[in-house]
């Protein structure tokens, strides 16, 4: 059973970026609080995904899967967003 | 790992079995992926199309418990974490403690959710008990709408992972369940339970501190 | 009636005749029959509903439905055709019966979540079959809000729970595919030793798994809309209608390649087996399916090309339509070149292939008119787009479902049908298709709108054509069933390999055993290969 | 038969002939891709068919060139046509600075149609002919679709905001008005006429028409009734905006942001006050959402309009 100090340690840094993340929704306003909220939950993620979820450990094609789902989701993102943000410019 | 694993039906070697039962929950959790991506999808549209009233709508939310209850799900999350580490070297009271302990902090994080909607409801920013009268205006109610159905699908989810977990550490404690021949089973339970997790991750800040 | 040969009693079939040994099944193969048999059902209540819209459709006052009623009637139609005829059709009845012995495998990866599978669809069906007793909905299969979430009076959150339900099957089917390629293949069975039909079905899942949740939570979002005014679409409350859109299509254009690509994985197979040679371009034809299913999330926006979307996105989605079509072109002209220098055996099996080629290419093309986005301004919401996606849905994908009944029923029902029948209800179905659906391109082009319950008298000679045709197809649908039900009692016994082609499930006694493969097969050729030997073999027919 | 199709085909403008002469031209481009597909089928299920004896060596199994520009030049053959198409609709965005204005609104199952001296008519629409028009349309209740087809145009009218279309009828006649997009149960009944005149009788159709106070008018009558101008008026102890010259000029909000007023800001700032606040003002403005219907909102946006600058033009 190895590895339990290092699950701990990705533990308290989840709860660091959790304190960061509402820090910075105190300081920050508009675009900049939306990236850095979305930046920070991004990190925490990929901290459960490979450490927790022990996708460093899996073959690749497995972290193809988990991954390919987020892929997906930007491109519903990026082609519905594209309407949003161009919609009424002439 | 072990050889005298039970093969079932289509299933020739024990490899083989374990890497499809991980490669199905994966393939499943993006199922779940997609599932919340249309609702994060329809939060982003509603903030980008009035940012102020969501903004003001936000600071409504107690953001502070939400802190608390991110807190409470990463820490069921480690103890998840630990369990399979524990399966998978057979440490058999290690394991079912553990997840009997991710079932209960699962179990708080309803408590605490469970309160707080409560709390809201007195405030009259939900859309029950009749009129909301804090509301100032329909976008603010639209946000509160949103954020009732994506906390509630997402205790949707918690609860049947509460359920998986605490159903796991019976099975293990009463011996049902071989360790670590069948470790892959509380590994395949966690991924979904870590899941849950991540999704939360992502709806505390969409949700509770947009400013 | 010819007595049950041995193979017959150790096939998948003769293992249990109780109600119970069906009920409880976790055999693929018997899985594959219960969704059959269901499909088959729900294809009969649908067209029912088809052949009221088309009755109805005959005079321009539509005298037999009331403007109500005629709204309900295409609503179910539309809802039963896709959700629960056409996009489990395939996957799940010749998917599931082929796919584990195409690749050498026992069964799927999740027997039991198969026939959970089945079970959740049934209970989808159940749903859907209490909407129709209760007076079904009027919102069109499209769901478009806020008529669905505000206006509509029929029972929409009922409808949505149905589908909601089904997609849910649709989605263990799709992880249960991908699980099976990627784990159970035999020994030997390389990806390029897959049949394109496995391709097909591979596309066809990674689409099922990733789409469908979109569709639940847009159903949900609607759902909660109706029942506690969410607002999320209801521009009263700041929400957009237009969200719903685009949640809706980045569903449902990939659905509308979840219900080709099947149907172009048969068509592949009936290809390289009517001409008894390996598929031109095996690479092509196999990375296309790949392309389609991911392209195909590219281009959801030319649904909404006059809905108020963006001018900007408007072009890019026309442009990126045109793209998704190029790996169709591939496949088309691939098949075509396939039967150059082939044997071709004029069986049933191949009028059906060529069907499917004929009337995909004219649906295929005339989307991409619909793509073009000046042009669709003028023919969206018109009898053009219903001409469009019946020439591929039911000219294409519904041509090849019967097509793999036709090359598949030996070795599923180990009995041989007369095909001279077989012809002629090939013949039968692409005449009374055509007849139906041609003149309703004429129609849109002349401005008919669709979902119209009466019009303009002047379109009505185009309206009588197409509901002839109607008739004709209506009586050719339910030919095959006659002579396919006679082969069970009084057909031949079918032998191994009847067709005399290459490919594992005809390494298997008809109807196949039990447990699919004994020994487990060791594979060591491509997927066509035996024909290669056959044709180098022969220099004269 | 007596029914003529002539109001639903005719080609009233220069646009639908346009449009006719690209389905044309994309059309026989379809034939050229499809025959040689329908054809080859037939001969090669005839030449080759079991039992022929023909010659069969050398059948190829791929030819990655053959694949590859079967896969290109159709591509390239259908982006020509995309250019082409897409300008065409791009024109579709860009009205001309003087188009005529008309509004329309869209309720279940009707049009409603209000001309800016006032007129107003149900189901049909008189336009002059040779004249760019544009239409404001808004919908009270769900999604509906303006569809003239003898124009070869549609637009969605979507409730919660405003959409436009605009176009140049330049043949005079009556043409079929339709709804195109799915609205509940009379949707098919929702239809009315385009009735394309030549200037002069449209001029005199517009002064036998019985004639309501112009929309301006009637908008600042609203103005007045509703009590807009207890803050905006010129003598109001409100800290509220002068709407004077406001249409079409920049305003800088409290964001930030600088955004210019044109309809759909105007109306957002009726309905949604509170989302766009004008930099420097208190928000205090009530949203009037409940009290009016989208044929009063359009007064409204009449009467400020009316009140803009001499000389600033419409549309961008
Ligand atoms: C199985 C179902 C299916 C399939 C496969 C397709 C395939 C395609 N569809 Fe279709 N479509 C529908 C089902 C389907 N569609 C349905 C149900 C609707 C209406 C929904 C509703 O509103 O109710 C619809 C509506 C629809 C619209 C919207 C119309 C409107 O409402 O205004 C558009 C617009 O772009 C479109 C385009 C296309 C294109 C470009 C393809 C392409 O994938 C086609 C590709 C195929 C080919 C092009 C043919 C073969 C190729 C050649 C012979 C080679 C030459 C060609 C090139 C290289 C370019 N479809
Ligand atoms: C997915 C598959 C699918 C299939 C297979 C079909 C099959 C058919 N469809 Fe359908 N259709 C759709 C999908 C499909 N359709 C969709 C998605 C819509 C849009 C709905 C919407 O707008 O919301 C639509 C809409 C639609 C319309 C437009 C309605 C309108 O806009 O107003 C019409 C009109 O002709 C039509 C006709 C037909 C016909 C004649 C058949 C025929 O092929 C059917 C032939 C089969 C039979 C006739 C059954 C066989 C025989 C019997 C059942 C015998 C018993 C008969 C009786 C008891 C009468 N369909
Ligand atoms: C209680 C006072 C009040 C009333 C009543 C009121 N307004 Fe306003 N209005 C304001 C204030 C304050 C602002 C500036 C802040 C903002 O943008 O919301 C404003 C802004 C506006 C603007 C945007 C002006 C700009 O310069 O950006 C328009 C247009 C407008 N009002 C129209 C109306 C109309 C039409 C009515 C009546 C139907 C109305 N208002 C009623 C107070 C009022
Ligand atoms: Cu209005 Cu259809
Ligand atoms: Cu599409």
């Amino acid at each position: 059973m190895t590895g339990i100090g290092r699950l701990i340690l990705i533990w308290a840094a989840l709860l660091v970026l959790l304190a960061a993340t509402v820090a910075a929704s105190a300081v920050l306003h508009g675009a900049a609080s939306l990236t850095a909220s979305l930046l920070i939950a991004a990190i925490k993620a990929g901290l459960i995904f490979w450490f927790f979820m022990h996708l460093g450990e899996e073959a690749g094609l497995v972290r193809v899967m988990a991954l390919g789902a987020i892929a997906w989701l930007g491109i519903l993102f990026a082609l519905s967003g594209a309407d949003y943000a161009t919609r009424g410019w002439w | 790992m072990a050889e005298n694993v039970r093969l079932h039906d289509p299933y020739a070697r024990p490899v083989q079995q374990r890497t499809a039962d991980l490669m199905g929950m994966f393939v499943f959790l993006g199922t779940e992926i997609m599932l919340f991506g249309g609702l994060f999808a329809a939060i982003y549209v509603v903030r980008g199309l009035h940012p102020h009233e969501v903004v003001e709508a936000s600071k409504r939310l107690h953001l502070f418990i939400g802190a608390a209850n991110t807190a409470i799900l990463l820490t069921s999350s480690l103890a998840v974490a630990v369990a399979v580490r524990a399966a998978r070297a057979g440490r058999v009271r290690l394991g079912w403690m553990l997840l009997l302990g991710a079932a209960l902090t699962g179990l708080l994080f309803l408590g605490v959710k469970g309160m707080e909607w409560g709390m809201e409801a007195e405030e009259g920013l939900l859309p029950f008990r009749g009129v909301s009268g804090s509301l100032s205006g329909p976008v603010d109610r639209l946000f509160m709408n949103l954020y009732m159905i994506a906390t509630g699908l997402h205790a949707i989810h918690v609860s049947i992972g509460v359920v998986l977990l605490a159903g796991l550490a019976l099975r293990i404690g009463l011996g049902r369940l071989q360790l670590p021949e069948r470790a892959v089973v509380v590994e395949v339970a966690g991924l979904y339970w870590h899941l849950v997790d991540v999704i939360w991750v992502f709806l505390y800040p969409a949700l509770y501190l947009i400013r | 009636m010819t007595a049950t040969t041995a193979t017959e009693r150790a096939s998948y079939l003769g293992a249990g005749h109780t109600l119970r040994s069906w009920l409880f099944t976790t055999d693929h193969k018997r899985i594959a029959i219960l969704y059959m048999i269901s499909v088959t059902l729900f294809f009969f209540v649908g067209g029912a509903a088809a052949a009221l819209v088309r009755a109805d459709l005959l005079t321009p006052e539509g005298d037999l439905l009331s403007n109500e009623g005629y709204n309900r009637a295409f609503t179910l139609h539309g809802v039963i055709m896709v959700w629960f005829f056409l996009i489990p059709s395939i996957p799940n009845t010749f998917g599931n019966f082929l796919l584990p012995l195409m690749i050498g495998a026992r069964d799927l990866a999740f027997p039991r979540l198969n026939l959970i599978s089945w079970y959740i669809y049934m209970l989808g069906g159940l749903f859907t079959l209490v909407v129709l007793i209760t007076g079904g909905v009027d919102t069109g299969w499209t769901f478009y809000t806020p008529l669905s979430s505000m206006f509509a009076n029929g029972n929409v959150v009922l409808v949505a729970v149905a589908v909601f339900i089904v997609g849910f099957s649709s989605i263990l089917t799709g992880l249960n595919f991908i699980v099976t390629v990627h784990k159970l293949r035999a020994p030997g069975m390389t990806w390029g030793r897959l049949r394109l039909f496995v391709w097909s079905h591979y596309a066809t899942s990674i689409i099922l798994v990733l789409a469908t949740p979109v569709l639940s939570i847009a159903l949900v979002l609607i759902a909660a809309e109706r029942l506690f005014g969410l607002g999320v679409f209801d521009p009263a409350l700041g929400g957009d209608p237009l969200l719903f859109q685009h949640l809706f299509w980045f569903y449902s254009h990939p659905a509308v390649y979840i219900m080709v690509l099947p149907a172009m994985g048969v068509v592949s197979e009936l290809v390289a087996a009517t001409a008894r040679k390996p598929v031109f371009g095996y690479w092509f034809v196999a990375g296309s399916s790949m392309a389609i299913a991911i392209i195909g999330f590219l281009v959801w926006g030319h649904h909404m090309f006059v809905a108020g979307q963006s001018m900007y996105a408007s072009a890019v989605f026309s442009f990126l339509s045109i793209v998704v079509a190029v790996p169709s072109a591939i496949k088309v002209y691939n098949w075509t070149a396939t039967l150059y220098k082939g044997h071709i055996a004029l069986d049933p099996p191949f009028f059906f292939a060529a069907g499917f080629i004929g009337l995909f290419v004219l649906g295929g093309l005339t989307g991409l008119i619909l793509a073009m986005l000046a042009i669709d301004v003028h023919l969206h919401d018109t009898y053009f787009v219903v001409a469009h996606f019946h020439y591929i849905m039911v000219g294409g994908t519904v041509s090849a479902y019967f097509g793999a009944l036709h090359f598949w029923w030996p070795k599923i029902s180990g009995r041989i049908y007369p095909r001279l029948w077989g012809t002629l209800s090939a013949v039968f179905i692409f005449l009374g298709f055509n007849l139906t659906f041609f003149p309703q391109f004429i129609l849109g082009y002349l401005g008919m709108p669709r979902r119209y319950h009466s019009y303009d008298p002047a379109f009505q000679v185009l309206h009588i054509m197409s509901t002839t045709g109607a008739s004709i197809l209506a009586v050719a649908y339910v030919m095959p069933f006659a002579y396919l039900f006679w082969s069970l009692r009084y057909g031949r016994p079918a032998g191994p390999n009847p067709w005399g082609v290459t490919g594992l499930e005809w390494t298997v006694a008809s109807p196949p055993p039990k447990h699919n493969f004994y020994p487990p097969p060791v594979v060591s050729e491509g997927p066509y290969d035996g024909y290669e030997v056959e044709m180098k073999g022969s220099k004269h027919g | 038969m007596t029914a003529s199709l002539a109001p639903w085909i005719t080609e009233a403008s220069a646009h639908a002939a346009e449009i006719d002469r690209l389905a044309l031209a994309f059309s026989l481009l379809i034939a050229a891709l499809s025959v040689p597909v329908f054809l080859l089928l037939v001969v090669f299920a005839i030449r080759y068919r079991r039992g022929r004896k023909v010659d069969r060596r050398h059948a190829p199994d791929r030819n990655v060139w053959l694949e590859t520009s079967w896969a290109l030049i159709p591509f390239l053959l259908i982006l020509i046509f995309y250019v082409w198409s897409t300008s065409s609709y791009i024109d579709l965005y860009e009205p001309p600075d003087d188009a005529l204005e008309i509004n329309l609104v869209a309720k279940q199952w009707m049009w409603k149609v209000q001309h800016p001296g006032g007129q107003r008519e149900i189901d049909e629409l008189h336009v002059p002919a040779g004249t760019p028009v544009r239409l404001n349309m808004a919908s009270q209740d769900v999604i509906h679709s303006l569809y003239v087809p003898a124009l070869r145009l549609k637009r969605d009218v979507v409730p919660g905001r405003y959409t436009s279309l605009w176009f140049t009828a330049d043949r005079p006649g009556t043409y079929r008005l339709t709804c195109a997009e799915f609205c509940g149960t009379d949707h098919s009944t929702m239809g009315g006429r385009l009735v394309v005149m030549r200037p002069a009788d449209y001029a005199r159709w517009l002064a036998e028409s019985d004639l309501d106070p112009s929309l301006a008018e009637q908008g600042a009558q609203l103005f007045r009734t509703l009590g807009c101008s207890g803050c905006h008026g010129s003598g109001s102890t409100v800290h509220a905006p002068p709407l004077d010259g406001l249409y079409g000029s920049p305003v800088p909000l409290d964001d930030g942001r600088v955004i210019t007023a044109d309809d759909r800001y105007i109306r957002d700032s009726i309905l949604l006050p509170q989302s766009e606040i004008a930099a420097g003002y208190p928000r205090i403005m009530p949203t009037f959402r409940n009290l009016l219907d989208e044929e009063q909102v359009m007064k409204l946006v009449a009467y400020i309009k009316s009140l803009r600058r001499q000389g600033w033009k419409d549309g961008p």
